[in-house]
């Protein structure tokens, strides 16, 4: 029952990030892309999860936590960089 | 008869150390620095004529000593009579030159420098003579070009001086680089540079297949130093030089060179065909050109000068005969020539000291006003014209004599015809010398007033023309010494007879006939003169400057053309460059097919790639929107990140993502003050263009990726040694850590230091930039895009102050584990840089500077020398560098934990890539700060509490 | 296999995860405007990646037996994140496609916070406390 | 283990390290160390030569780890010799700058100088691959910064194309690397010189591949055609000293070649042997051809020296591809010489550039102070990198053309050495001809001739280099038969994989 | 799996190649971007692709399938030395932008074609 | 001495549990080493937060956060059922300025959080003096209703946390 929920939801968030990819190509505003960016993320972290739960292991937790981490930091500079210019003003 | 003689290298090397004394004698005045440069070349005279006697007895003197055995290159001397007259003339004239040239330098020229490159030269031009060995002579050889470029250069505020130099040098050059190639050959079919041997190899070189090139090559040497046809025409450019050097090198000395060659190699290349239509020809053109050009010279010097190129043909011509007796006249005219034309030159350089002019037009009547200059001259210009009983004549009776013995391609009448032109041409300009510049009506305008030239400038002259008139009044006193040269030459036992009267021959016919004919041609000469000038073939250097500026301007054509600075151009060509070595290695190899089970498809790697694809086309499509390409990039490497853990690389997934950020805020930082689009500047056919380039290259790179994908090591790969070995030998259970702190701590070593010098010059090169002019650009840099309020807003400001302390934690935490499980010193390092960042974006760059000021130089060089201790450490235990060493520790009531040096090396790591990054950070935020950014105060823009009693001091 | 009744408390949380995740980022495609496609992700963030996460969390302490807490790490930062990124993009939107006259009034006085140029707020800050701001 | 080995690494990254973190802000400590650091390193040179002169080939396995598994250095004649080289030219040329004032003109000059030294030692020693990689950058990324040394516009933008061409050749490096590790399971070069005769079959299109690329790699090093493009400019631009130091980076690149081919690539296969042979060969007379052009073609001092050493790489490849022990020999020399060469003649550039009113641009200008010294260094330079008499070029190139001559192409070769001296010799005229010689007369009350920069150290530096050039040409029979041997070295590999791999391990 | 991975790798190359062939600085930096990781990825591939078998042990003594942890460790070192790489880069684009107000990549050739603006 | 030493006691806190979350184990080693970097971590940050924040009640927090969970699940089902169901053209979406009667920023920062994260509403700006909230609706015939449940159902309570 598990691989199949584990398959379900691999599914769902596999297009959930063709759904996101859309968002990335057309845009149109940059805010957009970087908003789909950070969903990707977001699903990536969950995509990551699941890995760690199929394959029974914990060996990618830590790269999925940076994920988090830097996935913050780059969309906040995005963001920061049309609201500002300098990132680090 | 060969005899070894220690005094040989001495002769050479007299003028070469001798030529350190003018440059510091001159300080002494002028006449010191005279008599120094006499010194040398007295002594090395003086040894020279030591040797004669043996010499001229038919001895010959060695000397041997290893330089480069094992190419064959030494310095063996030799001196037979060949060398002896050569070295006799070089070192006896060079003395009469210098003493003429003390006089004849004018006080603002610098006179020591003048005098070294004299003995630079003569050294050179002994050596030639004196060699044994053709690389040494081709050194001594190239020498003697470079230090006549130096000479006819000497005026070089002249264009005539430098533009002569260098002609002479690129025609004396090329000669001498086809010299290098046909005496490589010569040496080759003989198994020796040793001229001694060579010369013993006469059948062996004439029978090989390549002696046609090297003839050709080596005579195109000679050619060019003996000014031939149709090399002749730098000669008379190279008489923008002072005349003491027009003398020395361009008429006795230098010039010759290329006849001694020819004259040292004859009994192994003469006797040929080959030989007599190459040389002969090319002298007898050469002699009746010169003379003919000669003829319509009106500079004294230019029209010595085409004289000089007409009588090194008639040597060469001589040469070229094959014969001992026309070697016989060779070696009798080179003496004379080097006799009359060297007093000639000197001749023309009194008059045009004493006049101010060499022009001839400008010139008459000299004789009475200059009578010992007259004499002189008159002497000397007759023997060139082959008047008797002077000794040109005597030469130029044994070269018609030979001349009409010789058949030319079945025609006996073509070369004596010719050779009778050709003295006729010389009766003619030899009378013109000395009728318009001697003779005629005292003119009124000088431009200086005429008179004879103080002892010392007309005793060298003076003394040659006495040994003129000596020599052919009673030529059999130099008989022995023409057949010692001779012998030299030929390998024969040849023997003179040498006399102004053989009787009635033919030689004698043309003789006088010349002399009639030259003398009608003077007559003659306004209006021929006038044809000449209208009908006249063109000059030599239109045509050598038209080549050479052409080749220059091609040169820089195909230089700056293909070189413009077109980095776009360049990289492309090393895209195709790599493409086709590529796939001549591939298909010179063999492909086969796969050999490991192939991982199935499934569908999310598939969407991963789509992920890939998709985006990256994407921000090939929209890279002209610089930030939405950033933000296409962010994509791409958030997908190949996954794909390491899809792929078991966790370590590789954390590096990438952690890089990636860093990088991609440090592109942001630097984009702020670049364009923010690219200008659409690219024709769609450069797009097509590239996009082809490109996707040859991406399929390519694909085809490889495939074929090594499919395909299993086919060996074991060293690999399985650090699986095995990682907690075994290094006590660590991530072996990708193991293998880049203990296996390959080197590489690290080495990456760290790349960090290290990245964060240097990043440093030097803003401290640059903001103390160049982009500074004052900056400072009136107003940003293209309108500002947004809330430089920092509340809600980042407070979530980091606690997500900050809760990323320095995981870096802290990635760092300790990092030699068991995934992470590790560098990953550690940016994600404490992350943390900071995280900081900085809060509450700006500068508001957190100044609160917590981090030393980056010391941090990084801190991690830097950590590492290297660290390596060093294991000297101690009589270890190689960077051995680690790891035990188990235990503190009750803890657990026993790992304590490893290796750790001790990733802190090293971890300092220098924290350092760097935030160095890197600091150089970009302190341009932006040069733009008139405002440090802020408070950590947060919009505070409800600001201003209130107990509101928070942020 | 422990207990069926794990078992479907996890495929569950799977499919729960799944489901918002899924139905998050077809917002992103399905709603138009920027603005509505920013409430998109806040369902991935949090049932999405919530779901999946104590999935995982259950399935490590009752299948491999291991207490396994450290997803919720990841819950956590994001939490902690999301509230920023979201407003940080928000912002970009109010910057480039908003104007002071298309938003509601603040009612304070003073404007939305992105409207409020540097000097401006300097200017009031000033009058207020008398602490300009240094220039580097 | 004898621990010399390791030190020219790790001293000029000990030295390095001390200059950044306790030095920053001392220019004359900065200076004393920094010359130390280099007469250290070129007494490490002695003692390495002393070291492998008996033929000795020595392994240093760093942690402790066995080759293949771990990184060792390995010490024979060729990297004692190139060591030897590095240092002396690096003393020359770090005494220039401080004589000239160079290394003051922006931050960090010697730290820099002693980094690139750390990775250009570490690139002769290393006996991996993948760590020569790692050298390969150490060296490239201290270059860029020496390279912009000083700032400007113009060398800014010429830095930009620097690194961006070479990011390309590091990325064809790993490219390399990639396809050889795949194939053989190995990044030890001794090692993979032992496997790669049992690559066959399917799988030799790849190493092929692989093979091809690396050399390319070290081809864009040392600046073949069509692969050269990034020099001119480049040293044109660089400060000239730094240019001077850069005259042994291209030599890196055919060390490499030189390395890899004798090791590992040589004895392989005959068809690999001969298509590496004739690619390097026609890349080799092209570069030659492109390089003499350009010192014709060239319209100022930079450029001519950078075309020349272009020219000077053309020369010492169109040697070093035939691939026999004699032609290495000579490559050696020629080697030797055209480091030496280049040096100087950058060193001239500079003394030009900081006296000539109009820079080292071909356009007539006053007198420059001190011209006499400076015409007399460049004639010797020009000489020098001509291939003349008397100095070692010309010696050089009789050594080549001798050892070249039983090549299929020989007189190919040797017409293109020939004829490529001789625009050589014209450019180099029309260049001092043009500098030194065609002067105007200073602007009305200008000086008589332009600034007189201190000039004792500066000439001093290049007088040793021209020194070190006439040595060369005088000890030819001791140096060449240094060189023959080492040239023996390489061409029986066999020693120095068995010192790698241990007797053990036999190929 | 592995066609796709060639697929990605080339996909990369062509688009990293593509832009570096640009006009301007900023594109050619994004076309080095991604050129090292294609390069990143064809070296890790040097030791094939594997699921499931993360190079961190086990069991101490080696036992059990590993990746090929070598190439990783090898992108290790090369993500980090590209990083380096690009810093620099970057900062130079930027200062030859500052100081000449141009970021092409071309220049205008020739010594005397154009004096340093600016200087 | 406190104040310099552990400036934030809740800051430490949290940072042991995550230290012990990170190793994912329950061990003496852990809990020491966690107590360590608890410690000097937030005596290292400091300069960042000046200031500290006192919660009031636990009992509060942890209402509020059961409350914000239960809110998060209902409201994720509501948008999710908007997202899918309803046409575009019938969203109703809608800009809601929220006055803010709280003034402590970690405050606020809570309560933009807790907008956000609940779905179907969005903290988007601050007014420039802090006391206003700009939250935009997906989807809402009534923006008041909104304003108020923001105000009643969270700020009222984080009130009585922070002030
Ligand atoms: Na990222
Ligand atoms: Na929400």
């Amino acid at each position: 029952m598990i691989e199949i929920a584990l398959a379900f939801a691999f599914g769902c968030f596999g297009l959930a990030a063709l759904f996101n990819l859309y968002r990335i190509v057309m845009g149109p505003n940059p805010g957009d892309r970087i908003l789909a960016l950070d969903t990707l993320v977001i699903n990536a972290i969950a995509l990551i999860a699941l890995y760690d739960v199929a394959l029974d292991t914990q060996v990618y937790f830590e790269a999925s936590m940076l994920i988090a981490m830097t996935g913050f930091v780059s969309t906040v500079s995005y963001a920061r960089y049309i609201l500002r210019g300098d990132v680090i003003e | 008869m060969d005899t070894t003689s220690s005094m040989l290298p001495l002769i050479v090397a007299a003028p070469f150390l001798g030529a350190l004394l003018p440059g510091l004698m001159i300080r002494a005045g002028r006449d010191t620095c005279t008599w120094f440069t006499l010194l040398p070349t007295a002594l090395a005279l003086l040894m020279l004529v030591l040797h004669a006697p043996a010499v001229i007895a038919g001895e010959v003197f060695h000397y041997r000593l290893a330089w480069l055995p094992s190419l064959g290159m030494n310095v063996n001397l030799m001196l037979d009579g060949l060398g002896l007259m050569f070295a006799g003339l070089i070192l006896g004239i060079g003395l009469l030159i210098i003493l003429y040239a003390r006089f004849y330098l004018y006080r603002s020229d610098p006179m020591g420098q003048f005098f070294t490159y004299l003995l630079l030269f003569q050294g050179a031009m002994v050596g030639i003579v004196l060699s044994d060995n053709i690389l040494l002579l081709l050194i001594f050889w190239e020498l003697t070009s470079l230090s006549s470029f130096l000479l006819i250069g000497y005026w070089n505020h002249l264009p005539e001086g430098r533009q002569g130099a260098r002609m002479a040098l690129a025609v004396t050059g090329l000669g001498g680089l086809a010299l290098i190639g046909g005496m490589l050959i010569l040496g080759n079919i003989a198994g020796s540079y040793d001229i001694s041997v060579i010369l013993q190899n006469s059948e062996a070189i004439q029978g090989s297949e390549w002696y046609l090139p090297a003839l050709i090559l080596i005579l195109i040497g000679c050619f060019t130093k003996s000014a031939q046809f149709p090399f002749h025409f730098w000669l008379p450019h190279a008489m923008a030089a002072p005349t003491p050097v027009s003398a020395y090198l361009h008429s006795a000395t230098m010039v010759k060179a290329g006849l001694f060659l020819m004259a040292r190699l004859w009994p192994v290349l003469s006797g040929t065909p080959e030989w007599f239509y190459i040389v002969a020809t090319t002298g007898l053109i050469t002699m009746v050109i010169g003379a003919g050009i000669a003829l319509f010279k009106d500079d004294l010097k230019a029209l010595l000068a085409f004289s000089t190129v007409s009588h090194l043909g008639l040597i060469t011509m001589l040469l070229g005969f094959g014969t001992e007796a026309a070697a016989l006249a060779a070696t009798v005219h080179i003496l004379a020539h080097a006799s009359f034309k060297a007093a000639l030159f000197m001749t023309a350089g009194i008059i045009d000291h004493e006049t101010g002019t060499r022009d001839i037009p400008r010139l008459g009547g000299l004789r009475q006003l200059m009578p010992t200059t007259f004499a002189i001259g008159a002497l000397t210009a007759l023997s060139m014209a082959g008047i008797p009983p002077l000794n040109g004549f005597v030469s130029k009776e044994m070269m018609l004599e030979e001349a009409t013995h010789t058949v030319w391609a079945g025609t006996p009448w073509l070369l004596p015809a010719l050779a009778g032109l050709g003295a006729l041409f010389s009766v003619a300009y030899s009378f013109r010398f000395l009728v318009h510049v001697f003779f005629g009506p005292v003119r009124e305008d000088y431009p200086k007033p005429p008179h004879d030239p103080p002892f010392g400038m007309w005793a060298g002259p003076g003394l040659l023309a006495l040994v003129v008139v000596v020599t052919g009044l009673f030529p059999a006193l130099v008989t022995p010494f023409v057949d010692a040269v001779a012998a030299a030459i030929t390998g024969g036992h040849p023997h003179a007879h040498l006399s102004l009267w053989h009787g009635f021959t033919p030689a004698l016919y043309i003789s006088v006939a010349a002399i009639l004919g030259g003398a009608l041609l003077l007559a003659l000469h306004r209006p021929l003169a006038t044809g000449w000038r209208r009908a006249g073939p063109p000059y030599a250097k239109a045509i050598f400057d038209a080549v050479v500026g052409a080749a220059t301007r091609g040169a820089r054509g195909v230089t700056d053309g293909l070189h413009d600075g077109a980095m776009t151009r360049y990289a492309a060509i090393l895209t195709l460059a790599t493409l086709g070595a590529g796939a001549i290695a591939w298909s010179n190899g063999e492909a086969g097919p796969p050999t490991r089970a192939l991982l199935p498809v499934s569908l999310l790697p598939a969407i991963a790639v789509a992920l890939l694809v998709v985006s990256t086309a994407t921000l090939v499509v929209l890279h002209r929107r610089r930030l939405v390409a950033l933000v296409l990039l962010g994509v791409v490497g958030l997908v190949v990140a996954i794909g390491f853990i899809y792929f078991s690389a966790p370590d590789l997934a954390m590096t990438q993502l952690s890089v990636e950020v860093v990088t991609i805020i440090l592109l942001l930082l630097a984009l702020n003050f670049l364009p923010q689009e690219d200008p659409p500047e690219d024709s769609m056919s450069r797009k097509i263009r590239d996009g082809v380039i490109a996707g040859l290259g991406g399929l390519g790179v694909a085809v490889v990726a495939f074929a090594m994908l499919t395909r299993d090591f086919a060996l074991p790969a060293i690999s399985e040694y650090h699986i095995a070995n990682a907690y075994k030998g290094a006590g660590g259970s991530n072996i990708v850590n193991v293998i880049l702190v203990d296996f390959r701590g080197f590489d690290t070593f080495g990456e760290i230091i790349v960090l290290g010098i990245a964060a240097l010059v990043i440093f030097a090169l803003t401290e640059q930039v903001l103390r160049g002019p982009g500074a004052d650009w900056l400072a009136n840099w107003k940003g293209a895009r309108r500002e947004a309020g809330d430089r920092h807003p509340l809600l980042m400001v407070i979530a980091t102050r606690v997500m900050m302390p809760m990323a320095l934690m995981v870096g802290v935490y990635v760092f300790l584990r990092g030699h068991n499980e995934p992470g590790g010193g560098f990953i550690a390092g940016l994600v404490v840089a992350i943390a900071l960042l995280m900081q900085y974006m809060a509450s700006g760059f500068a508001w957190a500077e100044e609160r917590r000021r981090l030393p980056y130089h010391t941090v990084i060089g801190l991690g830097v020398l950590i590492s290297i201790l660290t390596g060093l450490g294991a000297w101690f235990n009589g270890m190689p560098f960077l051995t680690s060493a790891f035990g188990y520790v235990e503190i009750p009531p803890l657990e026993e934990f790992e304590l490893a040096t290796a750790m001790l090396f990733d802190l090293g790591v971890f300092l220098t890539v924290l350092g760097a990054v935030m160095l890197a950070l600091a150089s970009l935020s302190s341009v932006a700060r040069r733009t008139g950014e405002k440090v802020n105060v408070h950590a947060m823009d919009v505070n409800p509490l600001r201003g209130r009693p107990g509101g928070e001091e942020d | 296999m422990t207990n069926v009744w794990v078992e479907i408390a996890i495929s569950a949380f799977l499919v729960i995860g799944g489901i918002f995740g899924l139905v998050g980022s077809y917002g992103l495609v399905k709603l138009r405007g920027s603005m509505r496609q920013l409430h998109a992700p806040t369902k991935a963030t949090t049932l999405g990646v919530g779901g999946v996460l104590i999935a995982s969390m259950l399935f490590f302490l009752f299948v491999d037996g291991k207490a396994s807490l450290h997803e919720l790490l990841i819950t956590i930062f994001l939490l902690l994140t999301a509230p920023v990124t979201a407003q940080f993009i928000a912002k970009t939107h109010i910057h480039r496609q908003e104007r002071p006259t298309t938003l509601p009034s603040t009612g304070t006085g003073r404007p939305w916070a992105s409207f409020e140029s540097d000097e401006e707020r300097a200017r009031l800050e000033a009058e207020a406390d008398g602490a300009p701001e240094r220039v580097r | 283990m004898s621990h010399w080995i390791i030190l020219p690494v790790v001293l000029p990254a000990l030295m390095a390290s001390v200059l950044v973190l306790a030095l920053r802000h001392h220019l004359d400590l900065q200076r004393i160390f920094s010359i130390a650091g280099t007469v250290a390193l070129a007494g490490l040179g002695v003692v390495l030569m002393a070291m492998a002169h008996d033929g000795t080939v020595s392994v240093y396995e760093l942690g402790d780890w066995s080759a293949p598994f771990g990184i060792v250095l390995v010490l024979d004649r060729l990297s004692a010799m190139m060591l030897m080289l590095t240092a002396a030219i690096a003393l020359v040329v770090v005494l220039y700058a401080v004589g000239s004032g160079w290394d003051a003109r922006g931050q960090h000059f010697h730290a820099l100088f002693q980094f690139q030294l750390m990775g250009i030692s570490g690139a002769f020693l290393t006996g991996d691959l993948f760590n020569l990689f790692v050298f390969f950058e150490v060296l490239l990324i201290a270059s860029y910064g020496l390279m912009i040394h000083g700032g400007g516009g113009r060398r800014l933008r010429a830095g930009v194309q620097y690194v961006i061409y070479n990011l390309l050749g590091s990325t064809l490096f790993l490219f390399a690397l990639a396809i050889l590790y795949a194939v053989t399971g190995t990044l030890n070069m001794a090692d993979m010189a032992g496997r790669v005769g049992g690559i066959t079959g399917g799988d030799t299109a790849l190493l092929l591949v692989g093979a091809v690329l690396l050399l390319m790699v070290f081809a864009i090093k040392s600046a073949l055609l069509p692969l050269h493009f990034w020099l001119p400019e480049t040293y044109a631009s660089a400060p000239a000293p730094v240019a001077a130091l850069f005259a042994v980076m291209t030599k890196v690149g055919a060390y490499a070649v030189l390395r890899v081919d004798t090791l590992i690539f040589h004895s392989a296969n005959d068809a690999m042997a001969a298509l590496l042979s004739g690619l390097l060969l026609a890349a080799a007379l092209a570069t030659l051809a492109v390089g003499m052009i350009g010192i014709l073609g060239a319209t100022g001092l930079g450029r001519l020296a950078a075309f020349a050493v272009i020219g000077s790489m053309g020369t010492l490849f169109s040697a070093m591809a035939i691939f026999t022990q004699e032609t290495a020999a000579a490559t050696l020399y020629y080697m030797l010489h055209s480091t030496l060469a280049g040096a100087l003649l950058f060193l001239v550039v500079d003394m030009v550039r900081e006296r000539r009113a109009g820079g080292d641009a071909y356009r007539p200008a006053p007198a420059m102070a001190q011209g006499g010294l400076v015409t007399a260094l460049y004639f010797g330079a020009a000489i020098a990198v001509a291939g003349m008499p008397p100095l070692s070029g010309f010696v050089g190139k009789l050594l080549i053309l001798d050892a070249v001559r039983d090549a299929p192409l020989a007189w190919l070769i040797w017409t293109a050495i020939l004829g490529g001296t001789l625009i050589a010799i014209l450019g180099l005229a029309q260049g001092g001809s043009r500098i030194f010689w065609k002067l105007e007369a200073p602007a009305d009350g200008a000086p008589p001739s332009g600034p007189a920069p201190a000039i004792a150290l500066p000439a001093a530096s290049a007088f040793v280099l021209l020194g070190a050039i006439v040595a060369l040409t005088l000890f030819a029979g001791p140096v060449t038969s240094y060189l023959d041997n080492t040239a023996a070295q390489l061409y029986a590999p066999q020693t120095y994989i068995s010192a790698v791999l241990g007797s053990d391990i036999e190929g | 799996m592995e066609a796709l991975v060639a697929l990605g790798i080339g996909t990369l190359t062509a688009a990293g190649i593509y832009l570096v062939l640009r006009r301007r600085t900023f594109p050619a930096i994004l076309g080095i971007a991604l050129l090292s990781y294609a390069v990143n990825v064809f070296l890790f591939a040097s030791g094939r692709l594997m699921l499931n078998a993360p190079p961190v042990l086990i069991d101490k003594t080696g036992a059990g399938v590993y990746t090929d942890p070598l190439p990783q460790a090898l992108v290790l070192t090369a993500i980090v030395i590209s990083f380096g790489m690009t810093a620099v880069v970057v900062l130079l684009a930027l200062g030859a932008y500052l100081s000449t107000r141009s970021d092409r990549m071309d220049m205008d050739n020739g010594p005397d074609a154009e004096e340093e603006a600016g200087q | 001495m406190q104040r310099r030493f552990l400036p934030h006691p809740l800051l430490t806190l949290a940072l042991i549990v995550v230290w012990l979350l990170l190793i994912n184990d329950l061990s003496l080693n852990a809990l020491v080493m966690g107590t360590i970097l608890g410690v000097v971590i937030p005596f290292f940050t400091a300069p960042y937060w000046p200031g500290r924040v006192r919660l009031k009640s636990l009992r509060v927090a942890v209402a509020y956060i059961l409350i914000v969970l239960w809110d998060i699940v209902v409201a994720n089902v509501v948008v999710a059922a908007i997202i899918l169901f309803k046409p575009n053209s019938r969203i109703n979406s809608q800009w809601v300025t929220v006055p803010l009667d709280i003034r402590s920023p970690e405050a606020i920062a809570l309560l933009a959080g807790t907008i956000t994260m609940t779905p179907g509403t969005l903290s988007s700006d601050l007014s420039a003096c802090g006391r206003a909230l700009l939250v935009h609706c997906l989807d809402t015939d009534d923006p008041d209703e909104v304003r108020d449940t923001i105000k009643h159902r969270y700020e009222r309570r984080l009130k009585e946390l922070f002030e």
